[in-house]
């Protein structure tokens, strides 16, 4: 495996050249209305689940997607996989806009992109045989010759025994059915393979084999992942490329290493220091945020960290106020280095980590942010959709 | 005329299932739609009803007669100005309001005789049977809350509201040639000019035509006297019918109460419910002795009729003693055979005509059916015996060869042209006819020509009709007819067949009764000048004339249809014995020259009595039970 | 009740086993589990589903039907023997002296009923405390888990909570009655990173406030890592290994405990390739003879199918249920460790 | 709440306008026979057929019809309000008829749902707490009985037994009940079996199907570990989950018995709404089909209008919007 860099090296396999992304998105917006009335729906509000979001995924590479729930990177990797319409934005697939193609039009290249699903036991149908499972795109395509050959090659490929090919999804452990979730995403010879949550159902012991096969699959046929999680840990060991989204944008993009090794978005930092190390004493370095993501229906104004954001108390100096710049304005993301980019009015310098960490201990003690808590209430009495209903799980998938 | 739907898919959650009969007038079908196969009992009917009338020798006044019906089935509301159901009728002629004419309401020729029921005596037409003056009883009194004595004004209102397009007089044709009457009803008059009242107990009817059997159509329930004062409250079509008064003996339940000093005040009679039923009490003002016991014995104290949905419901209680009869329902199969078959029980089962006549009707303008020849073969070929086994057999129908019932030609059956051994079909004879048919083109008796193939059969799709289809398609076959039956719900195989444009070759959908006990009201089925667009009855065109083809848009075949219009009209001026000579000619002719039908049975009323029952009689007028003359026992009553 | 005799362990459990009959066979969820906990202290365990984890405390609550399960072995709760209790005993520790959490508290919350509501009937079914009292009561609690405005959100229902908002719910039901002993199954599972560590943060808190003995149910290593004192790691329905969290952490002494760690991808250190831990984890009914792990472990050797091997004391309270010998165990991990660098 | 349910009842004013007008088309499209036919008699003349279109109002086109139904449903006409006219067939006022009809249907329904709701919950609980018990099994397979045996059959096979043989109550038939209370009750008692037999025993089915689910739910759990007796566990925390979802079906159900208990009628002879409709039907009376169409769709709309707040009152969960 080579070294990530920006511009990745032409990888063996790799069928597009360097400077090209296999996928470039560049302000995706997607807004799911929020309907009320049976017959006559109106919307009277909107959840914005994407907020602009540009994002490239090159050949041969891994993009990591992070965030907590409701921060719309499953919506982000439906929109690649053709699943749902951006409202706004367009998405290039190796240099041409595929935004607006026709359903037909897009059939060759539905081919090219395939998901593998969180729960590999819901995504496979219980009454066809595995060997149908896997041969099913290849039905759907067309694709001729010995499809039996075919699937039973592609089982070995991702560690089943070619023999049970008639045997049913529930004859199969979890980690099983993630390789049958997998062997049929490869069917089609797909160079870009979009994983939610691949191994988020998966007890640890059977996670490292996926994640294994998945970078050995990678290596071998030179695949591109889209990889969605909410695990850092597990984000840091298959990407290239990370990018962090909270509530709908990408707040931080950056290579893996400098992301995990100097942060430069508040929420990042907040993301990496929580998430449990096994460390002995990982707790006295933990940096814990205030409060709850706010709901998407009704994001905060300005930048939308800024309510839960220690930083901005850093900067302002008092743990009650936030510098009005991130209260108002929207920040975009920005190349701070070496196709680091962030998206925040004060990123995150040395030192700063550590001095967040005193303002946060006072804070989290005293409830939390009261005004926080009680305003997503608010915000959400009238049945809206919570985050983690709609928008990672009502998108009618 | 019926117009039923049996099934209406409305809103998903509600589903219409079944039909409930309705009656609308003598001519439909009461008879049971299952097959009971024949058993060998014979009607009791025919007879002059007396020796059969009495059950038990100590018939009393008083009780309750019950009577519970699946639908009451009114056509018009119960008004009689419009009300044609032959069973209201009967409630109307011999429990409520006496008109200037009646009959024995008995069974057999006995009770198509008419008899002087509110007039004193029945008058002679004097000038050709164009004029008739009748001197009306003195002292009759409408029932409370009216109290007065009927007058002549009551019978010319009777008629004004005939005249009257918004009240929806349904036989109004009946009295059309009352000079003047067509004048009021098209609005040009205020009054009829041909109705005269010297006194309130005199009134003379001048006609425009010699019309002998004007009596009868005096004894229809619109002719009888209607209170002005009431009946002009209520000139909607039907509405006069929960405020009906009457001078019978009886009135309906609670009519004493309905407050008469204005319409405002008047509200419908509580005994009368088209949802519940409807129920008969004395009338306080009728006096016996100005009415005729032969007409009314009026035993009962109150007759009471009760809506009951379920068919077999009502039979279980007849047998139980909870009622006293049913009516709109023909006696099931199996109870019919336990009642024929116990001699102790035979008497509580009576079998009866009702005057109507079952055919197949074949359309003269149409192929195959505008050849005589192959009208005859059909005639010829027909199994009427299993015909007469799909309505049940024997217990429900007699089989028939010609269109007028017997009752009304004196009880004659003998016309028979086409008669076959056992009635069951005779396919030599057939083809015989055939033969002589342009449509057997190598006349070798059976019908090969195209128009042979595929002839539009109609027929309605349920009960005892269903049953008939199978018989009629085998028995055209056998002489090369091959029919494509199309079998649709009552109403719309009823409005397909009179819509005169389908031009429907052969049906078997419809039956014909008697309105009177006289053959004109069957020869209106014949007469030509009665072909209308829609609603018309005359199915087979007889007598379409050219002008009328034309403005139907029928093409008429190279010959013409044959037409009797004269020969009814013949009979229509004669009276007497006469008169049935004459229809007997006429039924003849209509079967040998013109052959439009092939009449297969006269349908026989079945009814089943309660234990209760004392005395009972059939009424052959209305072709139902003859409430006049019932009596019931209530110790013997559950 | 008898008040807790000094000596007694606040909760110790030997030689536990939940069996449960069906017709494929005896399914061994719980077979042989043995261990202890003090007040102020929280132990840790850790297994992949099916380990036993969460069916040893269920039967330690005695929510596990007894008609259903053959349960044998001893359950000593503040002294006393609670496994054949009878469920009206069961019922007045439950609640009031065991407080319980569980993974999803999306769904560990009644819907319909409002979270005050839900905590009071906690106080209303263990103390004669009036409808107002309770209500207080519940109030109370949930600022005590920091709920920001805890009597606006008292009249609230768990629909209208965050997930965050509601496992503090959760924890103030389990607590309000301040009993000696919380089991929190899973308490973060569900959670979003962030708040997984407000939770975890929240109950050492509680337990430091309170005195009381967690037991901290995990699927992951990393989470009850820094929170716990004790580690307990299960497999197969018994523990592999037991000690305190710096020993099973940095001396891991069970084959099984070296895979766990192994083979979790951590954000702070990245290795080229996983080492997984081969196959599946063992059908409960049909276990493999002698030591569960042994199909699945590198170092498996003939003696290891033998028995079913003993949690043995490896000094200083460090327990694990592996026979090879704790020196060939330090040369075999150090072998390890060496390739997991070089992958790194 | 108070606007959700004033737009929920302009809603119902829309479905019941919705339904009339389809019920008006399907009047006019199936073949079914003209009405006008049937009132001009058996030897109907042209004047007579016209005479009866414009008695009937058929004689106008179809808008003007259905404008005249609507105003007059609006306006009211000689006989009250709602005005529904007076019927093709009985040539009779329809209101005061559905009055009296509505309330034998009405005693029906009533009774039959109380009846069924009183045996089908009690009996669905049982069985999901004695689970693949002999109760369970017994109750279920009775269950299973009622739901299969055609209501028709049912209905005649009581009447036989408890009317006909053992004669412990009247026949068929409906005595109103301010006429004699007693009498209403021994008539509608076999109705009221009929109709809940089924019902209960698909909504014992239902109770139990749902209680099943319920008691398996994270948050009965959740009450166990509070210490909580088990009839506290049951009434408290399971019966109202697993009894939120039968409110909006009793609704449904309870508004399509409206007009839809046909065979119950028919069979007890009891002249209500199902009953006429069927008349209706087979008269081509088109004014009582409209009324009866009318009631039967603001029946279902109202009904499911008070099961939705009913809901909402239960499960917070549920806004009205």
């Amino acid at each position: 495996m080579t070294e990530p860099t920006t511009t990745p090296d032409a990888t063996p396999g790799a069928t597009v050249t360097a400077d090209v992304p296999l996928v470039r998105a560049r302000g995706l917006v997607k807004r799911f209305p929020i309907t009320r009335g049976v017959v006559l729906q109106r919307a009277i509000g909107h959840v914005h689940a994407l907020a602009g979001v540009d994002f490239d995924i090159y050949a041969g590479k891994t993009l990591g997607v992070v965030g907590e729930s409701g921060c719309g990177k499953s919506t982000a990797a439906r929109i690649v996989a053709r699943l749902l319409e951006p409202t706004e934005g367009t998405i290039e697939f190796e240099g041409r806009d595929i935004t607006t193609l026709s359903r037909r039009q897009m059939v060759p290249l539905r081919r090219t992109v395939q998901v593998v699903f969180q729960d590999p036991y819901a995504s496979l149908n219980p009454r066809q045989s595995v060997g149908q499972i896997i041969a099913a795109p290849l039905r759907v395509h067309g694709v001729e010759g010995d499809r039996r050959k075919k699937v039973q090659e592609l089982m070995a490929q991702v560690g089943l025994n070619p023999e049970h090919f008639n045997r049913y999804p529930h004859e199969f452990s979890g980690g099983q059915r993630q390789r049958i979730g997998i062997a049929r995403a490869l069917a089609l010879e797909p160079k870009l393979i979009i994983c939610d949550e691949p191994v988020s159902a998966l007890d640890v012991s059977i996670q490292a084999q996926v994640l294994n096969l998945l970078g050995d699959l990678q290596r071998e046929r030179g695949l591109a992942y889209m990889f969605i999680s909410h695990d850092l840990g597990v984000v840091r060991h298959v990407s290239h490329r990370i990018s962090v989204m909270y509530l709908g944008s990408i707040v931080e993009n950056a290579d893996r290493d400098a992301l995990y090794d100097n942060p430069r978005h508040p929420y990042t930092v907040a993301l990496i220091s929580a998430a449990p190390t096994g460390e002995r004493g990982a707790r006295t370095r933990r940096l814990l945020l205030a409060g709850d993501v706010p709901s998407p229906a009704a994001p905060p104004p300005g930048c939308t960290f800024h309510p839960r954001c220690p930083k901005a108390r850093l900067v302002s100096g008092d743990p009650a106020e936030v510098p009005e710049r991130c209260r108002t304005e929207r920040p975009v993301l920005t190349d701070v280095g070496e196709g680091h980019q962030v998206a925040c009015w004060y990123p995150i310098e040395k030192g700063d980590a550590e001095k967040m960490m005193e303002i946060q201990a006072s804070e989290i003690t005293l409830e939390g942010d009261p005004e926080l808590g009680v305003a997503q209430t608010e915000g959400l009495t009238d049945a809206q959709p919570r985050p983690d209903d709609l928008v990672d799980g009502g998108t009618g998938l | 005329m019926t117009s039923r739907r049996k099934t209406l898919a409305l809103l998903g959650s509600v589903a219409l299932v079944g039909a409930v009969g309705v009656a609308a007038c003598g001519s439909d079908d009461k008879s049971s739609d299952t097959n009971g196969g024949d058993t060998a009992t014979t009607a009791q009917g025919g007879g002059s009803g007396s020796e059969t009338r009495f059950m038990s020798d100590d018939a009393k006044k008083g009780g309750t007669y019950r009577i519970a019906t699946p639908d009451l089935g009114f056509t018009g509301g119960f008004d009689p100005s419009a009300e044609y159901l032959g069973w209201a009728w009967g409630l109307q002629q011999m429990l409520l309001n006496r008109g200037l004419v009646g009959y024995r309401h008995v069974g057999g020729t006995a009770g198509t005789e008419p008899m002087a029921d509110l007039a004193e005596e029945l008058p002679e037409g004097e000038n050709d049977n164009t004029v008739w003056t009748f001197k009306i009883r003195k002292g009759v009194k409408w029932s409370p809350p009216l109290n007065r004595e009927v007058t002549s004004k009551d019978i010319v209102y009777a008629f004004e509201r005939m005249a009257t397009p918004s009240v929806g007089a349904q036989y109004a044709n009946y009295v059309q040639p009352i000079k003047g009457f067509k004048e009021m009803a098209d609005g040009k008059a205020k009054t009829i000019s041909g109705i005269e009242t010297p006194d309130d107990h005199t009134i003379t009817f001048t006609l425009t035509e010699p019309t002998p059997d004007f009596l009868f159509r005096l004894a229809m329930p619109a002719t009888a006297p209607i209170p002005p004062e009431v009946g002009k409250c209520h000139t909607k079509a039907g509405e006069y019918g929960r405020y009906v008064l009457g001078t019978g003996p009886y009135m309906i339940k609670g009519a004493d109460k309905l407050n008469i000093s204005s319409c405002a005040t008047q509200k419908p009679i509580a005994g009368f419910n088209p949802t519940d039923g409807i129920t008969f009490v004395r009338n306080p003002n009728y006096d016996a002795s100005l009415d005729d016991p032969e007409q009314r014995s009026a035993m009962p104290d109150s007759i009471d009729i009760s809506v009951n949905t379920n068919e077999k419901d009502v039979f279980d209680k007849i047998q139980a003693g909870e009622l006293e009869e049913a009516a709109g329902l023909s006696v099931p199969p199996d109870v019919a055979r336990k009642y024929t078959t116990d001699d102790s029980l035979k008497d509580r089962f009576r079998s009866n005509p009702e005057d109507s006549t079952n055919y197949l009707t074949m359309n003269l303008t149409t192929p195959p059916f505008d050849d005589i020849h192959v009208r005859k073969a059909a005639n010829f070929i027909v199994d009427k015996t299993a015909l007469q086994r799909a309505w049940g057999g024997k217990l429900y129908g007699d089989v028939t060869g010609h269109t007028i019932p017997p009752v009304l030609l004196d009880g004659d059956n003998s016309i028979d042209p086409y008669a076959t051994e056992g009635s069951a079909g005779d396919l030599a004879k057939a083809q015989e006819e055939m033969k002589q048919s342009a449509y057997d083109t190598d006349k070798d008796g059976m019908c090969d020509a195209g128009p042979c193939k595929g002839v539009l059969y109609l027929n309605r799709n349920y009960g005892a009709y269903a049953k008939l289809g199978p018989i009629v398609i085998d028995n055209f076959a056998k002489i090369g007819i091959q029919l494509d039956a199309k079998e649709l719900p009552t109403g719309p195989a009823y409005e397909t067949l009179q819509t005169v444009k389908n031009q429907v070759p052969l049906a078997s959908n419809a039956r014909w009764g008697k309105d009177y006990p006289d053959a004109t009201t069957f020869a209106v089925l014949f007469d030509g000048r009665n072909i209308i667009p829609t609603g018309n009855t005359n199915y087979s065109l007889v007598g379409i004339t050219p002008d009328q083809a034309k403005k139907l848009g029928v093409t008429l075949p190279k010959d013409g249809v044959p037409s009797v219009d004269a020969d009814m009209d013949k009979c229509r001026k004669t009276g007497g014995e006469e008169r049935i000579a004459c229809w007997k000619e006429f039924d003849t002719k209509v079967m040998t020259e013109v052959v439009p039908w092939v009449p297969y049975m006269n349908a026989l009323h079945t009814n089943l009595l309660g234990p209760a029952v004392t005395q009972w009689d059939f009424d052959q007028d209305s072709g139902e039970s003859s409430l006049a003359h019932v009596a019931v026992d209530p110790g013997l009553q559950k | 009740m008898s008040s807790p005799r000094e000596g007694h362990k606040l909760l110790e459990v030997r030689d536990l086993r939940v069996h449960f009959p069906t017709e494929d066979g005896v399914v061994k969820a719980v077979d042989g589990s043995s261990f202890a906990l003090d007040r102020g202290e929280t132990l840790g365990v850790v297994g992949e589903s099916g380990s036993g984890k969460s069916i040893t405390f269920l039967t330690v609550m005695g929510l596990i039907n007894r008609s259903s399960a053959r349960i044998s072995g001893s359950v000593l709760f503040e002294g006393e023997e609670i496994i054949d209790a009878s469920a009206a005993r069961l019922r007045d520790i439950r609640g009031k002296r065991i407080g319980m959490i569980f993974q999803d508290p999306m769904t560990s919350l009644h819907p319909m009923h409002r979270v005050g509501d839900q905590i009071a009937e906690v106080v209303l079914t263990h103390t004669g405390a009036s409808k107002k009292e309770a209500a207080r009561l519940a109030v109370e609690s949930l600022a005590e888990v920091g709920m920001p405005s805890p009597e606006t959100r008292a009249r609230q229902y768990p629909h209208e909570f965050s997930g965050g908002m509601r496992q503090r719910a959760m924890i103030a039901m389990a607590l309000v009655l301040k009993p000696s002993l919380l089991i929190a199954d899973e308490p973060t599972t569900a959670l979003d990173v962030t708040i997984q560590a407000q939770i975890l943060e929240l109950i050492d808190e509680l337990k430091e406030k309170f005195n009381i003995g967690v037991v901290l149910v995990s699927h992951s290593l990393a989470t009850i890592a820094d929170v716990s004192q004790d580690v307990m790691v299960m497999y197969a329905g018994r523990p592999a290994e037991l000690g305190a969290r710096d020993q099973v952490f940095q001396d891991a002494q069970h084959p099984y405990t070296w895979g766990l760690l192994e083979s979790v991808p951590r954000p702070d250190v990245r290795v080229e390739r996983l080492i997984p831990i081969d196959g599946q984890p063992p059908s409960l009914i049909t276990l493999p003879p002698g030591c569960a792990f042994s199909p699945r472990c590198r170092h498996v050797r003939p003696e290891c199918t033998a028995a079913v091997p003993e949690l043995r004391d490896r000094g200083s309270g460090h327990l694990d249920a592996c026979i090879i010998e704790p020196d060939e165990k330090t040369r075999l991990r150090e072998e390890r460790l060496a390739a997991l660098e070089a992958g790194a | 709440m108070g606007r959700y349910i004033i737009r929920r009842l302009l809603w119902t004013v829309f479905i019941v306008l919705l339904a009339s007008i389809l019920t008006f088309l399907i009047f006019f499209v199936l073949p079914a026979g003209d009405p006008a036919l049937r009132f001009a008699g058996k030897q109907p003349t042209e004047e007579l057929i016209a005479q009866a279109r414009v008695n009937l109002g058929l004689d106008k086109s179809l808008p003007q019809q259905y404008w005249l139904f609507l105003s007059r449903l609006i306006g009211g006409d000689e006989y009250g309000w709602p005005g529904l006219g007076y019927s093709f067939h009985t040539r009779d006022a329809v209101l005061p008829e559905l009055i009296d009809r509505s309330r034998v249907t009405g005693s029906i329904i009533v009774g039959g749902a109380l009846m069924w709701m009183v045996i089908g919950v009690p009996v669905g609980v049982i069985s999901a707490l004695k689970r693949k018990t002999f109760w369970d099994r017994g109750l279920m397979g009775i269950c299973l009985f009622f739901i299969s045996a055609p209501v028709f059959w049912l209905a005649l096979l009581s009447l036989l037994i408890f009317w006909k043989h053992l004669g412990w109550l009247p026949g068929t038939g409906y005595v109103p009940f301010a006429q004699n209370p007693g009498q209403w009750f021994a008539h509608l008692i076999l109705p009221w079996c009929i109709l809940a037999l089924l019902y209960a025993a698909i909504y014992a089915r239902l109770v139990r199907a749902n209680m099943i689910d319920v008691v398996s739910e994270d948050y009965i759990r959740t009450a166990w570990a509070k210490g909580l007796s088990p009839r506290k566990v049951v009434m408290h925390h399971e019966l109202r989950p697993a009894l939120a979802p039968i409110i909006a079906l009793f609704a449904i159900d309870l508004g399509a018995l409206v007009g839809g208990t046909i065979v119950t009628e028919t069979v007890f002879n009891m002249q209500g709404l199902g009953n006429w409709l069927l008349i209706a039907a087979n008269n081509n009376d088109l004014p009582v089909t409209m009324a009866v169409t009318v009631v039967v769709a603001a029946a279902v709309c109202i009904l499911t209008l008070i099961a939705d707040v009913l809901l909402a009152i239960i499960d917070p969960r549920v806004r009205l919007q």
